[in-house]
């Protein structure tokens, strides 16, 4: 996606076999196909990443913050969202034209998808609109009710993540206009979910925490799993962006893999001379951060830029972090500092680095003789996208804090969420036997019940 | 000697430990356990298969003390793990014979 | 795969360029390589599905029950199963005229391969036949000998799988014949391996479980996980059917993504009202309900047919499950009231929101103005789809059961099946001591066995 | 990659109208996209396999062993070694043309990319280069110094790595010249990583022990989804040799699939019949050494010949694990015994099994009426590979001894290397209560660290 | 009051608490351990090398209770825990000072 | 009869087994605690936030031996266990009163 005229006009000069608007190309159809198989699969990889993260007791909610978004934005993007934010061709809204896909087939489309079938392009664009919101749940990781952040999800999704889309990728968006580039999402994705986490969290509160609470990550090695499926599928998420299986494709491949090879490398120097000990969490972040900072660059910038982009956002996201804790707001696992922070520098280090040899759609940046104009319009990007999803988030948080409430109670908080919330436990085992009871009819018969004795029988559920 | 055993809510460990720290206990084991008593369970459904948990996590606090220290002790850790709901826990007092320190051989109230 | 022939019609309505039959076409190859390797990858996915649900103690063996599948089915497979699947042009069983894959090349073939290597569609259909008898497992899961299951699942495999599959999708297939429609087998992958799941569950007898074991799922995380891979890799095994990376494939990668969706946000909903708590267990277990309804369906309805088959397919499944305790039989994982249940509403729910609009290949549907006919058609072919499971298995099974036996001993279930059938543990730690001698020479040398005093000798192994 | 000359000959035979060499294909391009990204995530997927193995106090020294190659091999790659590896065309080592990526570029190559970008072809052979030093990770797990270990793989991927792969595949390489065939990897990969992984361990000296060590895999699911995710990634590793999605890439695919299954199954029967029991780990050492075995082969034989070989290496490798308790080394997971074992067998059956039918390229092999002249050939490749990694690994391996030092300290691994060396622990849960004092505001504020008593102080770190 | 310290089967655990809970008794607190006595351990194979488990999967029950109770409680326990296979397990009596319910301040057997 | 509770390092577990049976005792009962007294926690740095650990992995074993035996073992323990750094562990000795084998009713010192 993203940046799709661009890439495609970028396209017809390196493959000049394109095949006209109306018959599909089978080698990126292919590829696109791959992409949002990717793509989705990254959502996973976030839960994982993020539960490692989380205490046990929280780690269903977790997980399940995320896998939500798979069930929800789904359905909300074929029956509005897609429609809100890629349809008709306003400056800032998207219309209701495609409303429940209507229009939207398996022919080519003249503007987004010249060589696929316009679904292919939805459906791909609807793995991103799945992930953004999800990216925000590590900000209120451990306390918020999860019924209100379903909501203040779906809600999310229509009223920031579509304008931002449609803005920045939709026909006659307002910063496509302009002349600013997003190739993959640095500021529809990024950015504006990175500032909403860091808002969403400060209207939240933080958690209630005595003092010695032991708040470590509980499973490193989920977070590494998560990393890896995070870093596998964007590849779909940024060389997929070219919608093309072509040489823009390429150069958005290797430079994803350079700019998090380097961040994660910087990252963990970093710390091998801060703390004399370079950890896997400090990797798995620094890749992360990484892979943000290139992905609006991904179609514009070499792989030398690449390795700069992926040094700087770590130095830069490792501060945030740090300032973290001066500033006090609870951003449980660093949302603003990878996402926000990392947005923002890759969009702007794209006005620097982006060279029309690589991609024939985009000017040269400052470092390539272009000038500051680029860099100047990539700025009018970032704080479009951080006003809007400041101010939106602002509004939702606090309309549903003051109506439903946003926070889980305090018990509920410091027995955990998992069972409290969603009445399971992750690891109930693996070998503590654990007295239960069971309706289900195998092993009943012989009084399953009779044993429990007055005082320990549990609340009757309303089933 | 005495051995203070401490059977309180997972959450109140933490609580524990600093009061012990504020009167100057350092040493002791703690035991990650199940227990069930007066508290209520709870339920989880699976697939609509009904489970009731009885046996709830717990934590248990071991310190030995010198008898005499046994009363400050105790008051340091009700006064922590105290929520005033059912599953509080209980504290176990019970007789020491004698105590070693593996590393220096020293015996009785020397060892602890 | 799946109405194979009915897609390579409509793919040639779409993309009239597609290569003369001898010619592979590099795109669609590109598109099945992965294909095949994202359903390849479902395997371990259903394993870890399935493995979080069962006690640790039993963990090994339930993720063996799936990798050995991958082992044994694909030898078979070469050697016979293929051919007895797709060889010849008979109505019922296929011919063993390719068998060890002789005649099988590089090159394209005029009925199943038009555009790829006939090879690459070997080895695509090579990973259905895998994941279908695994599915099975979960039925058994906990009681099973290992040895029993590998024959049985052997067995099956050319016994109830491959003449279903030639009936369905075979040249000269009965049921391709007769016009029922199956894109990526909802009667040939899950109703035949549910209704085989409940009968070989009931020949096993159920577990012998005290009224207060605890059978919780012991790793509801390694469930997500499992769920996220089976997502993941569904978009090959459905949308990589249509043998082509075209607008039918595009097709059903949406209705496939769609259908998931509404089905996990439907479960969830279900069991919010029910029991206050939407479980991550539930939302995973509609997710895969969805999946599973989709699949006959995947080339022949639209997304919003999508949405309604995956609420449809949640409640009926959370109603079959509940149903499960009444009836007293103990299918452990509900692969009957998952797969079966699921398959039997996705294929006559085919008949009901099938659009020639979407395949020219296909009639209307009852819902789209093509009448009862479809209806009627898919109906043949679930009943045909049950028969032959139900009989064959109650056959295999009881063969077994009568020679060899099928189940553990009652010490193996008790201790645990790792240990017991495979000499391990899943979980050896983290950090408990554990004494053990090994005769491995690291470390040895200073009398690794003199410490082992006379009662505590292990019994000698036969090695 | 791989036998890419070789590869993109047959390629024309099978596909006569692949694009002129100015222009990409975008069904090959697509492919190879595909294959980089899956070949990517077999380094996540080797961390998990060797991971699972390890004891937990040892796992994210494991796994950060593999994924720091994802960093560091990337960037050293991008600067200098795909140019040492593939630049210029004398016999043995490649030149500084390529430095920096400098003439790499989105247009294809006529030697090494004829249909796909040039820079495409870089990154998918760059994710060889990452895995392969990963690979040697096993060997030394649970007792090497971290930064000896980091230094070593960089130098090894110059000194061992490039050349090797310039002989084998690079224009003009001597063994590419002499006609010895390696179509994914046998010698440059397996056997080289797989000797150096031998000498390494014995550099290193065995591990701290005392004889009742429990040294049995901590979680032996982790080392199953690990193998799923090799099995996975690999195709992309063999079919992806290819360079093209056409019938070669077909047959890579097929027998890769087909060797990992019987070599998984020959294990797992041969354990059943020594010991009476299948072992999970036994079936996934055996997956892994029948895809090792192939790894040369893919592109060359057929799949009957897969099977045998299957079954061979699995013979060969669980003797040679066997062996390694006579001999006394301490190759923590047998880094040798699979790979440089399997590599050797596969290099060499390559010489009997290779079909000119399969492959245009690739003369006949013994088996096949060609002769004894290929079997010549590969025992040369496999001579040169073991010579090269076991000289350099030896040298570069002393040199660090004798400088910074390559082992941990004895309280290091005592301790385990997580805390000692990363400063982390894999599970800190999940449910134990530890003290911890945080720096972090959340919580703090109200005297976080007056209860810190005199004795329990933990140093200060250098932050 | 005593201790009843149980070493038993993990697989009988709950057996022994439904025993105790049918004889009234319902305060108790479980801890896994290994143990190792007269019970041969087990053989694994990992890829051929063959390592002895001889510390076996056990879980501990303790159950304070007045004197008085002592017998009626381990009858009930050996009820439910024997398969008369070698590796049930033993009890332990042990000595209890005194008992504190953390939530009430209430001392001895009322705080049972 | 005595029961002797020793916290030993979790490395040392193997070694104190070896020892123990050495000199003929085969009853044991192990458990995972996590401790605190004279040793020093360490750091830990997650994304820049330093805890501190002061728990630390131990192990807890449990031998119940005839009165007479008691220093046998406890030097058994010592040789093995110790390495003379701050954090070896502690032994303490506690008095039973009666052993139960469950699988035969056997009491007293025969019940070991
Ligand atoms: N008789 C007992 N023996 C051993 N442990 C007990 C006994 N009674 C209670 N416990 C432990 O104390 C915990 C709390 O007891 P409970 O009766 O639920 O609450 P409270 O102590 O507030 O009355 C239990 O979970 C169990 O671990
Ligand atoms: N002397 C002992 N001290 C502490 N625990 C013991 C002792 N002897 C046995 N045990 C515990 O009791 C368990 C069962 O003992 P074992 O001798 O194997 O069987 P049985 O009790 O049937 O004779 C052991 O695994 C161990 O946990
Ligand atoms: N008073 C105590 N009561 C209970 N356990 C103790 C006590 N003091 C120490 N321990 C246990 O002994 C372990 C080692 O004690 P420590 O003081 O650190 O070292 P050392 O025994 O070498 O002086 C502690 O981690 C704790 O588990």
């Amino acid at each position: 996606m993203a940046g799709t005229a661009f890439a495609q006009e970028a396209a017809e000069v390196t493959a000049p076999a394109a095949a006209a608007p109306a018959a599909a190309n089978s080698g990126n159809t292919a590829w696109i196909l791959a992409s949002a198989a990717l793509v989705l699969l990254m959502t996973p990889g976030l839960a994982l990443f993020y539960g490692g993260m989380v205490r046990a007791k929280n780690l269903l909610n977790m997980l399940m913050q995320s896998f939500v978004a798979m069930a929800v934005i789904t359905v909300l993007w074929v029956l509005v969202g897609y429609s809100l934010s890629f349809a008709g061709s306003a400056p800032v809204f998207g219309t209701f034209e495609w409303v429940g896909l209507s229009g939207v087939g398996q022919a080519p489309d003249d503007f987004y998808a010249t060589s696929i079938p316009h679904q292919l392009f939805m459906v791909y664009q609807m793995m991103f609109a799945i992930i953004t919101p999800a990216l925000i749940s590590g900000a209120v990781a451990e306390r918020m009710k999860f019924s209100a952040y379903v909501i203040f999800m779906a809600i999310w999704s229509l009223v920031v993540y579509a304008p931002l889309a449609h803005m920045v990728w939709g026909e006659g968006g307002f910063l496509l206009g302009l002349g600013a580039l997003d190739f993959a999402g640095g500021t529809v994705v990024h950015i504006s979910s990175g500032i909403s986490a860091l808002v969403l969290a400060i209207l939240l509160g933080k958690r209630k925490l005595s003092h010695n609470d032991d708040t470590r990550p509980h499973n490193l090695p989920m977070t590494l799993i998560g990393t890896g499926l995070l870093w596998f599928g964007w590849f779909g998420f940024n060389a997929g962006s070219a919608v093309a299986a072509d040489g823009i494709a390429t150069n958005a491949f290797v430079v994803t893999q350079v700019a998090a090879a380097s961040a994660a490398l910087a990252w963990m120097l970093i710390e091998w001379v801060a703390f004399k000990k370079p950890t896997a969490l400090g990797f798995a972040t620094g890749a992360v951060a990484g892979l943000v900072a290139i992905t609006p660059a991904a179609g514009f910038v070499g792989p030398l830029a690449a390795i700069v982009m992926g040094i700087g956002v770590s130095f830069l996201s490792f501060f945030a972090i740090k300032m973290k804790s001066k500033l006090g707001y609870d951003d449980t696992l660093d949302v603003f500092g990878v996402h926000c922070v990392g947005g923002i520098f890759g969009a702007l280090a794209t006005g620097l680095f982006a060279q029309t040899s690589i991609n024939a759609a985009a000017p040269n940046g400052l470092f390539f003789g272009g000038g500051a104009a680029l860099l100047g319009k990539q700025a009018v990007g970032v704080l479009i996208a951080l006003a809007i999803g400041a101010t939106m988030t602002f509004l939702i948080g606090s309309i549903l804090k003051a109506t439903i409430g946003i926070r889980a109670t305090s018990e509920e908080e410091e027995v955990g969420l998992d069972l409290t919330l969603h009445g399971e436990e992750a690891y109930a085992g693996p070998t503590i036997a654990v007295q239960t009871t069971s309706r289900d009819a195998v092993g009943g018969g012989h009084g399953a019940t009779s044993h429990a004795s007055a005082g320990v029988v549990a609340s009757e559920p309303a089933a | 000697m005495v051995k203070i055993e401490a059977i309180v809510r997972p959450q109140r460990v933490d609580e524990v430990k600093a009061a012990l720290d504020d009167i100057g206990v350092t040493g002791m084991t703690v035991t990650e356990v199940r227990g069930t008593g007066a508290q209520k369970g709870y339920t989880q459904q699976y697939r609509g298969a009904e489970y009731t948990v009885n046996l709830l996590q717990k934590v248990k606090v071991e310190i030995v003390v010198p008898e005499s220290d046994t009363d400050r002790v105790v008051k340091a850790i009700i006064g922590a793990a105290r929520t005033g709901e059912i599953g509080d826990g209980k504290i176990f007092l019970t007789p020491v014979l004698d105590a070693i320190r593996i590393r220096t051989d020293e015996r009785g109230e020397d060892a602890l």
